[in-house]
């Protein structure tokens, strides 16, 4: 089963990427954009049965190493 | 793919000619398989093959008594005393980093990398050499940004500091970057690996990443009509994992100090296809690789796909068999992937084996000694006349901080801060404080000096001139800060040899760089060759690179402690040794203030260099000159400029003497010409008349401006500002 | 002084570190290898610079994961004393060894340059060789140096007297929001914090490359030879 | 509108912070884990009424300068 793993900065956290990209866009033309955050997704492929199962993978590896929970928040998610 | 027909025109689409497919038959004896065309068009190509630059390569100097191995091995070797051996060589990714900038950058220092490791090096230092187009043309910011990240990216990784280099920017390479890295590393001499297999029955083994299909022969693309998959198996562009790499550096050196290793080469372009030809050629053994055991990243590759997949971080090797599992146990402790995928035969032929089925078989001897050489035709170039005076239309301080502005003399700091230089701790002169990086030789008192130079202007108005004085100015460099040269690394970026212009500028730089090789004592050992670069227009037009010789100087200085910089030291003398002549044709003045690009580039006098730089270097190692900066871009001014920025004292400098106008003094790019500092001006000036060396009273330093006769005097922090602002301005909008 | 230096795969300044440690205490350091799963009997366990593990991910995350850390972890509890530099503080933060996180530069570019730093906290056996105040000269050389931590630990580390280094100008002016100044952005100009016993310490820039008179000068030698008197007595 | 610009990179592809997440992954005992592909993902907040005009600047932000479409590819959603 594939499950996607998504890691966002905290709200509140400073992300100087997404700042970055907004600001880059913004030379670009690309006007009026609000806050741009930006993170990541992991995609892994566990050895799971079903979709419920895939996902409490995902979470475990999530909190083993995927997200740094001092500055990250996760979600994850079957795919397909 | 078993329908396709093979033929002189499949032959054609993967670049072999009507004739060189001919020769390929007569070798084979029948119609070659997919996999064997492969290898005989990637074994014949221009890039593997040197088949347009064989016959001029030939004719440089390559010996001296210092050179332990000159071209022919991955990289060139030269004896630095006490045992030791500094390993170096330059390569291109000019290509690929149009492609894709940042992976084009970061893989072309992957690859000269493992150049330099394959020989027992450790790798101490990386330069690059790099060449953009016009500023203000709308790709060249995408490229500089990628090109730069991915240059510090991949180094600052791999844990190589990145000490020197180059910049140039001119509109001719606005499609076609050029990105040359240059790599040094130290072995000791009873230490150095060596590629030509040997030991019939001796395992042949692959280590370090899988193979994928990445970067395959672009002769598969141009031939993808003939496979309905073809789009599946595009070729890919090479990603660099500069972690695995720095394992594989690790991996080696520990398997290196055993005496486990035959022969070692990486895999670079063309792969497991050239080094395992190279290697069995080489030692004049056959070899059998069965590529069921090739480490695979993807299902379902072809024999065709892994004999020519450029996959990066890779490795080829012959051990002792009873050496191998020891072998096996240093690369899985370093968590990289080691296989045993073939055996040295007697057959001299390389026989592929893939599920069974022989692929490819192919005799060694003839693949090698059938390849094409080329006699290319070439045109009677005309390289202009000296120029004669030209007006100045701006005065002096206006030139001067217009040209401290300009693209190729503002300061490079946002590129090497993006470059670790400081790793390794052993970085004596970081970039921007010496006219060489210093860095000195781990445990002991020693230091090798390094640099990087090229003046494309000079080169693209008389190649043979501009081919010299890159030698020239790469061994003046090492001469300023204290160190003896001992050999260079080239890497010859030009346009498309089949122009006879463009053939004829490759042999007249060659001849250059040969002339000033020899009279300097300065062989080559190694290099690189770059072909069919050009800037495509839209309107389909080609337009050809400025003849692009780009050097890489090696010296050393056995007490580190007597290198010196060109930080403007306070309250000394400066003293200029070297002749002014005041000759403006083809200098950044001319084109930044006068708008022109024309006339001959600067006199050479390779002896005069010769005796000037020998002069230098004495008075530096006797401590007479305590700062030193040659005259080169720009002109003298820029030179005395650069020291008061470096130095952050100022300088007051003298009227000059002979006849000779203010700007033609100060902007003329003079050669052999050094600024001095030194406590004693008329200790030096007499030991300058004594060795015959020319030689005038420059000015004095001190102070937090540069003052001229004719009154100007500009703060050095306003020097700065206007030096500093531009890449900045350029990039970080 | 007994010091080890843990080596995980993608260190790189493993030999700079040695160097300084063999220079300024006359003692060669001893290499670990993360996998190991104990540690000799040592004074000090130094994490180095690099990028280990690629720094993919994250900087630091998976070598904080190491075998070895399990151990270090047990060394820093029982009292012992851990550097961790560039990428050995990264490794401390995701091991939570030490507060916060380290975020990518402000500017998004890497940062291979002098800075100056604000010694904050002296007394430690860190800084016990500079008083307060003094402002020493130390290359940089990351792309992930910009501190953060909620304001809370922020605070906290303040109240606590655990901010030990500081980005400043060279007359020791702190100056947050400037990027000359404080050039990756961190937060609160904070380049290197201690743990709550002050025996744990890491910071982003690298005064092991400036110990050597013929290596560019020896700005960062008070933080190695205090070390060494302090775990001497 | 928010709009989630998910970025990978292309099959065939080497992504070696996939590799090394997968190994590390290993090591610390979730086992028989197949490829491992890690990309980004940016969260845009853009001037657009409905769903269908923001994923559409969306889609332009990507070309422009989000994706290179030399390694990566991309897709876009609009979020909530
Ligand atoms: N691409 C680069 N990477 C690192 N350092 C560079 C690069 N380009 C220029 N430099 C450094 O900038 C300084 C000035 O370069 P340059 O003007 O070409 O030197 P010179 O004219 O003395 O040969 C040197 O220290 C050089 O090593
Ligand atoms: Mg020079």
């Amino acid at each position: 089963m594939k499950v996607r793993v998504t890691v966002m900065l905290k709200e509140g956290v400073l992300d100087p990427q997404g700042k970055a990209i907004g600001h880059a866009l913004g030379t670009l033309g690309f006007a009026e954009l609000g806050e741009v955050r930006c993170g990541k997704v992991i995609d892994l492929d566990v050895p799971a049965n079903d979709a419920g199962a895939a996902v409490t993978q995902g979470e475990a590896m999530a909190r083993a190493l995927l997200a740094n929970d001092v500055i990250e928040d996760f979600s994850v998610e079957a795919l397909s | 793919m078993s329908n396709v027909v093979i033929d002189a025109d499949l032959a054609a689409r993967y670049g072999l000619t009507g004739d060189e497919y001919q020769t390929l038959l007569g070798i084979m004896g029948r119609v070659p398989t997919l996999t064997e065309l492969g290898i005989f068009s990637v074994m014949w190509s221009e890039h593997c093959s040197y088949k347009s630059s064989r016959v001029h390569l030939r004719t440089l100097p390559t010996t001296a008594p210092w050179i332990i191995h000159g071209p022919g091995e991955n990289a060139g070797v030269v004896d630095i005393g006490d045992g030791m051996a500094a390993i170096f060589k330059m390569e291109s990714h000019n290509h690929p980093s149009f492609i894709e900038p940042y992976q084009g950058a970061a893989t072309g220092v992957g690859g000269i990398l493992r150049d330099v490791f394959t020989m027992g090096a450790r790798p101490i230092a990386n330069l690059n050499a790099l060449r953009f187009g016009d500023p203000r043309h709308a790709g060249t910011r995408r490229i500089v940004d990628g090109v730069v990240r991915g240059i510090g990216g991949y180094g600052n990784c791999v844990g190589v500091p990145t000490v020197g280099g180059e910049v140039n920017f001119h509109p001719a390479y606005d499609g076609n970057p050029l990105v040359n890295a240059m790599t040094v590393g130290i072995a000791r001499q009873d230490r150095i690996f060596l590629s030509a297999a040997a030991g019939i029955g001796n395992p042949v083994v692959y280590v370090g990443s899988k193979t994928g299909r990445d970067g395959i022969h672009g002769a598969t693309m141009s031939s993808a009509g003939f496979d309905e998959n073809a789009q599946a198996k595009r070729p890919t562009v090479q990603v660099g994992d500069p972690f695995t790499e720095k394992l594989l550096i690790e991996a080696c050196l520990e398997l290196m100090a055993t005496d486990a290793i035959v022969a070692i080469q990486d895999m670079g372009a063309a792969g497991l296809t050239s080094s395992a030809v190279e290697m069995a050629g080489k030692g004049g053994v056959g070899i059998e690789l069965d590529l069921d055991a090739v480490p695979q990243r993807e299902t379902g590759m072809t024999a065709y796909e892994m004999m020519l997949s450029e996959s990066q971080e890779r490795m080829l090797m012959v051990l002792k068999p009873e050496h191998t599992e020891a072998a096996r146990a240093i690369f899985e402790k370093w968590e990289l992937d080691f296989a045993v995928v073939g055996v040295l035969t007697d057959t001299a032929r390389i026989t592929v084996k893939h599920q069974g089925r022989v692929e490819a078989d192919i005799p060694l001897a003839p693949l090698a000694d059938a390849a094409p050489v080329y006699h290319r035709p070439m045109a009677l170039l005309h390289p202009p006349a000296h120029l004669g005076s030209v007006a100045d239309p701006e005065g002096i301080e206006h030139a001067l901080l217009h040209l401290l502005a300009c693209p190729d003399l503002a300061s490079r700091a946002w590129i090497w801060n993006q470059y670790d230089s400081t790793l390794g701790g052993q970085t004596v002169r970081r970039p921007g404080t010496a006219d060489a990086a210093i860095v000195r030789v781990e445990g002991t008192n020693r230091a090798l000096a390094l640099t990087t130079d090229c003046t494309p202007r000079f080169c693209k108005a008389d190649p043979k001139v501009g081919g010299a004085q890159a030698v020239a100015e790469a061994w003046r460099n090492i001469t300023a800060t204290g160190a003896l040269p001992l050999a260079v690394t080239d890497n010859l970026n030009f346009g498309n040899p089949e122009h006879p212009e463009v053939m004829a500028q490759f042999a007249a730089a060659i001849a250059g760089m040969g002339d000033a090789c020899r009279v300097l004592d300065f062989p080559v050992v190694s290099g690189n060759v770059s072909l069919y670069n050009q800037t495509k227009h839209a309107s389909g037009m080609a337009v050809d690179i400025l003849p692009t010789p780009a050097i890489g100087g090696l010296g050393v200085i056995d007490d580190v402690s007597k290198a010196i910089g060109y930080a403007m030291p306070e309250s000394c003398d400066l003293i200029l040794i070297g002749t002014q002549r005041g000759d403006l044709g083809q200098s950044l003045w001319l084109r930044e203030i006068a708008h022109r690009e024309d006339g001959a580039p600067p006199v050479l006098d390779l002896h005069a260099e010769r005796r000037n730089g020998d002069f230098v270097r004495a008075q530096i190692l006797s401590g007479h000159i305590i700062a030193c900066h040659d005259v080169s871009d720009g002109g003298l001014l820029i030179a005395v400029a650069e020291m008061a920025m470096a130095g952050g004292i100022g300088a007051t400098l003298l009227p000059p003497a002979h006849g000779l106008s203010l700007h033609a003094f100060y902007y003329a790019e003079d050669q052999a010409c050094y600024v001095a500092a030194t406590t004693d001006g008329a200790a030096l000036i007499a030991a300058a008349e004594k060795a015959h060396v020319p030689v005038r009273r420059l000015g004095r330093s001190g102070g937090d401006a540069l003052k001229l006769s004719d009154g100007m005097s500009v703060a050095i922090e306003r020097l700065r500002s206007v030096n500093e602002a531009t890449l900045p301005a350029m990039m970080d909008r | 002084m007994k010091a080890g230096i843990v080596v995980f795969p993608g260190t790189n300044r493993e030999r700079d570190m040695a160097q300084a440690l063999r220079l300024t205490s006359g003692v060669a350091p001893q290499m670990i290898w993360h996998r190991e799963t104990s540690l000799p009997s040592l004074d000090l366990v130094v994490l180095p610079g690099g990028f280990s593990h690629g720094d993919y991910l994250r900087s630091g995350a998976m070598a904080a994961h190491s075998p070895i850390m399990a151990e270090v972890r047990r060394f820093a509890e029982r009292g012992g004393y851990v550097l961790g530099v560039c990428n050995g503080f990264q490794i401390l933060t995701e091991a939570h060894l030490l507060p916060g996180a380290l975020l990518r530069n402000a500017g998004m570019r890497f940062l291979s340059q002098d800075c100056h730093l604000k010694v904050e906290r002296d007394g430690l056996a860190f800084t016990r060789r500079w008083t307060s105040g003094a402002v020493f000269r130390a290359p940089m050389a990351h792309g992930d140096g910009n501190y953060t931590a909620s304001e809370d630990t922020l605070d906290r580390l303040e109240g606590e007297g655990r901010v030990v280094f500081r980005y400043a100008t060279a007359d020791g002016a702190v100056l947050p929001q400037d990027r000359t100044c404080n050039p990756n952005g961190s937060a609160r100009a904070i380049a290197g914090i201690a743990s709550e016993n002050g025996r744990v310490c890491g910071l982003m820039p690298h005064p092991e490359n400036l110990v050597d008179p013929a290596i560019g000068g020896t700005d960062g030698a008070p933080l190695f030879t205090g070390l060494i008197e302090a775990l001497a007595a």
